[in-house]
């Protein structure tokens, strides 16, 4: 095995490529060194990116902002900026694991350990983020909704990795939230999760909603039934409803040690629902 | 398989080790350097027995490579007393019978201490939420949170 | 001679009934006069019991001196905890 | 009978709030767990284990691990001396797997190498042919004749011929006709329950480190609740003499009973003898969970009748307990204390042990207990439901006393029930108002208390102060409770007293660290250790005084003339009296050796509030106050902290924590991730209210204080919860996929 910091993401990619799928890339770690330990993973060699310039920043870019791969859940926690634009995509990142795992999990390792139940997935797809990937063919942007391909894995092709994530900008009144269902207050993965990004009109009501869900399905899901059923809406009772049950209809979850199918589809539908409601009120109070 | 050399500050000292790649900066910490203050309770970072600060903030030292701590300053609860004088968290958890077996003390120090230097007035509920990744299976946590928040009003300078 | 109280699983080793009357003078007396008698009980003496006398609960002890008006119990061996 | 000789009122430093003589190593890393002790030329053990749940083991092929650069030395169970003690070979067996693998995770052999990565990879190299075996792991589906055969031939004689050969042990206890006395209740309930198996979840993994020299000496350094215990088993597996073997017991960083056995002491040992080198041996957290004793899980049948006023007149309850691979006896000790609370006229109790596939059970807090009393508290809550009625009069009026024949044979002694009962009715906790979906559940909890063999030695310096040897580790704050008992009863201030614990060959056999028994035993010893070093000091100042040895007495740490007819002499102090000790005769020290009894039992009654989310199931217990008879609280903050401790152990317990297995009988959850144990956020403040029944055996009147408080939490949730949320579960944990079914379901 062997060690390197990696300079550039020139470098980094590299590394990634010649290695034959027999490398990792080390950001937080919080995920790599519990595999290593586990010995689910062996890698030949450990590619730290932190060191690389830009991975330890958060940059504002057109209103929105652009987070280095390498950027830890609390520093997000601590950026005012994009606690204000994205309340709940931060909230999804300072739920990944105790404050020492907030200390060094990032957004990036979150998406690309590709679990289902990853906390920052459901509100960055909620929030339409986009990953910038540098390979050997150069950059590209994906819509982080498209980077998951199944529990455990990637649309990545080989010797590419994602520097950053982008969170765009928002009209005033427009919010988010997150919500996730654990069986203790901490420290647990999720057994259901709902994320809401919404945007309201002049009159108050929903002009435009994005609901994702997560561990309902082999990967994060984003549920455009839902979102259809609550815009137009001041999410009166019968338009909870009708957001319950569009995201019970999307859910198609396993029966594991964590939940049940029942527990997690009847889940998912309660924490879409507060989900929406807080992001409402959020979005509410930025007049 | 080669070691690397790692040159890095601990507790304000420059230190120097060779480690294999893999190596954890807990096992680096622990049999390279001599600072067995930090514990192993899971090494999944699941307990926090291995809480140390890396660059200020709270890791679990199990889920860093040694290697990733060149050029870093790190600190372990052998950090935190002064000379003969303890730190004023150190003496709360004495004196409020904030521990039982003490095996997870180093680590619920280190996380105390740095919740402090954020938050030098938290609540329980603050205290609670932060620590909630150190178990303790001793306590029920109860003197624990009692003993942080004594330590931080002497730490305000008011008397608890 | 003293009366003692066995607990319900031994009763068919000591010919239906949980209370028997042994000679004994003590908790090794007791054990003794039990197996003697009561063949079916050795087992159980062997794998451990404890006494109870009047009221209090004695592991081993094979001294102990039981009064004729002593209560005594025989009990599981505990450990553990 | 009575001993107590010292009561409320007369104590000076019991009951006071002393700084416990460990602090400081303790906050400031120093203390030395069983981990972090290292010797030069030491070598790393790892030990492999068995990757099916049930398997016969055709042959272990060492020689490609062996030929590994590095590697030191190999073991299989065939290094392990040949043993003719039933319970003996079992130990050995949970070692390393003799003929067959009885749980996934049972180690079949261990490696010495040179260092972690290295033992790693020869674990890899030992080649292990199996022929997996059909598996079981529910302990119904075990007791099921035709279930696939853990072990034959393990039965006991009583045991009834319609179970399967899993079966090991059966026992009934009770007293009066529990026919007629059904035949008396207005109403009978009568309800299975089933508890899963729970983890002691210590913090601190195994860890030893074994040093073997050519001559048959070793060394073994290890975290245990007994290093006697560790003597005699690991002398036993090795064959050695106990006299060369001389155990350490480390800082222990949390037993509850997980560490009054071996798992890999013995392995660290055989290894070092083979390679000639010291082996240390730490457990990864898998290996803990998979590989160590968790709790015993529990099927069980409670029926219960009583009168619509709420006395109970009968109660029969049918205990099934697994306790993994190896018989056990903890079935028993649930039978017994099930009914202890109450004062019947009729009660059966009955219990069964079953092998299955999963790790040897070891004690957990009051073994046995916490599963049987959940049932019985549960069903008497559903009765008080019935009716109406109030759970704590109705406890109350059922409750055991002094002279109540208690439902496991003997006649109680003064106990604290009835006193703990009123304190919780009289508390404001319990009247205080709930809210919308919140509930408030009430639960008894008992442990019998142990006392057994101790011996403790009290050496007094030539400065007058004290050195206590004591032999038990220290895993509640002992050394600073059995330093105060000798403070009080020699009449000198804590500071002067330093208590240490003894490896094996510096003082005689102590039971383990079990049973609450370290304050009460090792207390009781230290007090006649003391009583007996002040009749040598008298003795000796007596002689310079040239009166009878009577005629001097001991008051606030001075010898005293005993009256004025004893002649006019200024007292002595023990600094006075140490400082000349060598021309009055030499060293002074006070012996006691003693296999105690007399522990008195111990009661517990807890309130806890819950509020269920209607929507999730979630359950947050939002207030919680611990009662509990201390008998004599000798330290109160670290017997508050036995109180907090245990019942933070038994919600966790009620709420989330579980073994889960899968058809394929590997357990799914070795973690600290999904073997959940409450974190800080999950809890409120734990209040404690402590009540001093004095226990007339011992002479401050102390009882044990630590098993108790993890008794109650089960039901006391279970019972908070049936009023927050309107439905009664039948099941441990109560996690929120089950609450949410139960909810759905009643619509």
């Amino acid at each position: 095995m062997q060690f390197v910091t990696a300079q550039s993401t020139a470098e980094a990619a590299r590394l990634l490529a010649e290695s034959g799928g027999a490398a990792r890339v080390l950001a937080g770690g919080t995920d790599l060194l519990v595999q290593m330990k586990s010995g689910m993973v062996e890698p030949a060699t450990i590619i730290d990116i932190k060191k690389i310039p830009g991975m330890m920043e958060i940059t504002e870019e057109d209103g929105g902002y652009r987070i280095g791969a390498g950027v830890p859940g609390q520093m997000l926690g601590e950026h005012a900026g994009v606690v204000a634009l994205w309340p709940g995509v931060v909230e999804g990142c300072e739920l990944i694991g105790s404050t020492q795992v907030q200390g060094r999990c990032t957004m990036v390792g979150n998406l690309c350990n590709a679990s289902p139940a990853a906390d920052s997935v459901p509100p960055m797809v909620a929030a339409n983020a986009v990953a910038r990937i540098e390979g050997p063919d150069g950059s590209r942007d994906v819509p982080v909704a498209d980077i998951p391909a199944g529990p455990g894995k990637l649309n990545l092709k080989p010797g590419e990795l994602i520097t950053s994530i982008f969170l765009p900008a928002r009209p005033k009144r427009a919010s988010d939230a997150y919500l996730r269902f654990i069986p203790r207050t901490e420290m647990d993965i999720a057994v259901a999760s709902a994320a809401v990004s919404l945007e309201l009109a002049e009159d108050g009501s929903i002009a435009h909603a994005r609901v994702a869900l997560g561990a309902v399905g082999p990967k994060v899901a984003l549920v455009e039934d839902a979102a259809r059923a609550i815009e137009g809406t001041t999410l009166d009772d019968a338009a909870l409803d009708a957001l319950m049950a569009a995201c019970r209809a999307a859910c198609s979850p396993i029966n594991d040690k964590r939940g049940t199918v029942e527990f997690r589809t009847q889940v998912a539908g309660v924490l879409a629902k507060r989900a929406a409601l807080i992001a409402k009120d959020r979005a509410g109070e930025k007049q | 398989m080669k070691k690397i050399h790692v040159t890095t500050k601990v507790n304000g000292d420059e230190v120097e080790f060779l480690c294999p790649p893999e190596e954890t900066l807990l096992d680096a910490l622990r049999d390279r350097l001599g600072f067995s203050g930090a514990k192993e309770g899971c090494g999944t970072g699941d307990c926090g027995a291995c809480s140390v600060t890396l660059n200020g903030r709270l890791v679990c030292s199990c889920l860093v490579l040694g290697a990733e701590a060149e050029g870093a300053e790190i600190s372990t609860v052998e950090g935190l007393a002064h000379g003969g004088e303890l730190h004023p968290l150190q003496q709360s958890f004495i004196d409020n019978a904030a521990l039982q077996c003490g095996i997870c003390t180093p680590g619920i120090l280190v996380a105390a201490k740095a919740l402090l230097e954020r938050n030098p007035d938290p609540s329980d509920s603050e205290i609670r939420y932060w620590l909630a990744g150190n178990l303790c299976r001793c306590t029920g946590y109860d003197k624990i949170i009692k003993a942080v928040k004594i330590a931080a009003a002497e730490m305000r300078g008011e008397t608890a | 001679m003293v009366t003692v109280t066995l607990w319900g699983s031994l009763r068919d080793a000591a010919e239906g009934e949980t209370e028997v009357t042994v000679e004994a003078r003590n908790f090794k007396e007791l054990l003794d006069a039990l197996s003697a008698r009561y063949p079916g009980l050795t087992p159980q003496i062997e794998r451990g019991v404890s006494l109870a006398l009047d009221g209090r609960i004695y592991r081993e002890a094979w001294f102990t001196e039981i009064g004729p008006e002593s209560e005594v119990v025989l009990m599981p061996y505990m450990k553990g905890g | 009978m009575n001993k107590i000789t010292r009561e409320k009122g007369q104590f000076k430093v019991v009951g006071t709030r002393v700084k416990r003589p460990d602090g400081i190593d303790k906050v400031t890393g120093r203390a030395q767990y069983g981990a972090d002790l290292v010797v030069p030329g030491m070598l790393t053990g790892a030990i492999l284990r068995s990757p099916h749940a049930h398997a016969t083991i055709n042959s272990i092929d060492t020689s490609e691990a062996l030929a590994l650069p590095g590697v030191k030395a190999v073991v299989t169970r065939a290094d392990f001396a040949a043993l003719d003690d039933d319970e003996m070979i079992d130990i050995a067996d949970n070692c390393l797997a003799r003929d067959k693998v009885l749980y996934h995770g049972h180690a079949v052999a261990g490696v010495a190498a040179k260092d972690a990565q290295t033992a790693r990879k020869a674990l890899k190299l030992i080649k292990v042919d199996y022929t997996p075996l059909p598996h079981v792991t529910d302990v119904d589906a075990a007791m099921k004749p035709g279930a696939p055969v853990v072990q034959s031939g393990r039965q006991e004689e009583n045991v009834q011929p319609e179970h399967s050969e899993n079966v090991t042990g059966y026992c009934e206890f009770g007293h009066g006709d529990v026919e007629a006395g059904f035949a008396k209740a207005d109403h009978i309930i009568e309800r299975d329950f089933k508890t899963a198996a729970a983890h002691q979840g210590y913090i601190e993994p195994h860890a030893c480190l074994a040093s073997m020299t050519n001559d048959g000496k070793a060394d073994l350094w290890c975290c245990t609740q007994g290093q006697f215990n560790v003597r005699s088993l690991c002398s036993a597996i090795l064959d050695m003499e106990a006299s060369q073997l001389r155990v350490t017991a480390s800082e222990i960083g949390g037993g509850f009973g997980g560490k009054t056995t071996v798992f890999i002491e013995p392995v660290a040992l055989a290894l070092s003898r083979k390679s000639g080198r010291p082996v240390k041996i730490v457990m990864t957290r898998d290996e803990v969970f998979r590989a160590t004793g968790p709790t015993v899980s529990s099927s069980s049948t409670v029926k219960i009748g009583m009168t619509k006023d709420g006395r109970i007149t009968a109660a029969h309850a049918k205990f099934r307990y697994q306790g993994g691979a190896f018989p056990c006896a903890t079935y028993s000790f649930g039978a017994q204390a099930a009914f202890a609370a109450y004062d019947l006229e009729a009660v059966k109790s009955e219990g069964w042990n079953a092998l299955t596939n999963r790790p040897k059970e070891a004690a957990y807090r009051a073994p046995g207990a916490p599963m049987a009393i959940y049932a019985v508290e549960s069903v008497v809550d559903e009765l008080t439901q019935h009716f109406g009625l109030d759970p704590l009069e109705v406890r109350l009026k059922n409750a055991a006393r002094e002279n109540t024949k208690a439902a496991y044979g003997p006649t109680f002694d003064q106990i604290g029930l009835v006193a703990t009962l009123e304190a919780a009715q009289k508390h404001p906790h319990y009247s205080a108002p709930l809210g919308e979906n919140q509930g408030r559940g009430v639960s008894c909890g008992f442990w019998f208390n142990f006392g057994g063999n101790t011996c403790v030695t009290m050496n007094l310096n030539d400065d007058g102060t004290v050195g206590i040897t004591e032999g038990n580790p220290d895993i509640g704050g002992s050394r600073a409770s059995i330093s105060m008992m000798a403070a009080e009863e020699l009449g000198i201030p804590y500071s002067d007293v330093r208590t240490i614990i003894a490896d094996t060959s510096s003082l005689g056999h102590n039971d383990v660290t079990d049973g609450s028994r370290v304050t009460f035993a090792v207390g009781l010893a230290t007090i006649e250790a003391a009583r007996d070093a002040i009749r040598k000091m008298c003795g000796r100042v007596a002689k310079i005084w040239g009166i009878d040895e009577d005629a001097v007495i001991w008051e606030d740490g001075y010898a005293k003339p005993s009256g004025p007819n004893a002649g006019d002499f200024e007292p002595m102090s023990i600094k006075e009296i140490a400082a000349i000790s060598s021309n009055t005769g030499g060293p002074i020290a006070g012996h006691y050796e003693v296999n105690a009894d007399g522990a008195g039992v111990s009661f517990g009654v807890h309130l806890a509030d819950v509020e269920v989310d209607p929507e999730t199931g979630y359950t947050q217990v939002i207030r919680y106050t611990v009662f509990q008879d201390a008998g004599k609280a000798v330290h109160p903050d670290y017997v508050e902290g036995q109180m907090q401790g245990g019942a933070v152990q038994g919600i966790g317990w009620a709420l989330n924590e579980e073994y889960i297995y899968g058809e394929d009988g590997v357990l799914q959850n070795a973690g600290f991730l999904d073997y959940r144990v409450p974190v800080a956020s999950d809890l409120p403040e734990i209040d404690t209210v402590i009540l001093e029944i004095p226990n007339p055996g011992h002479p401050y009147g102390v009882r044990g204080v630590g098993e108790t408080s993890i008794v109650p939490p089960l039901a006391a949730l279970s019972n908070a919860v049936s009023r927050a949320a309107g439905v009664r579960l039948h099941e441990l944990p109560m996690s929120p996929p089950k609450i949410l079914k139960a909810i759905t379901d009643r619509g």
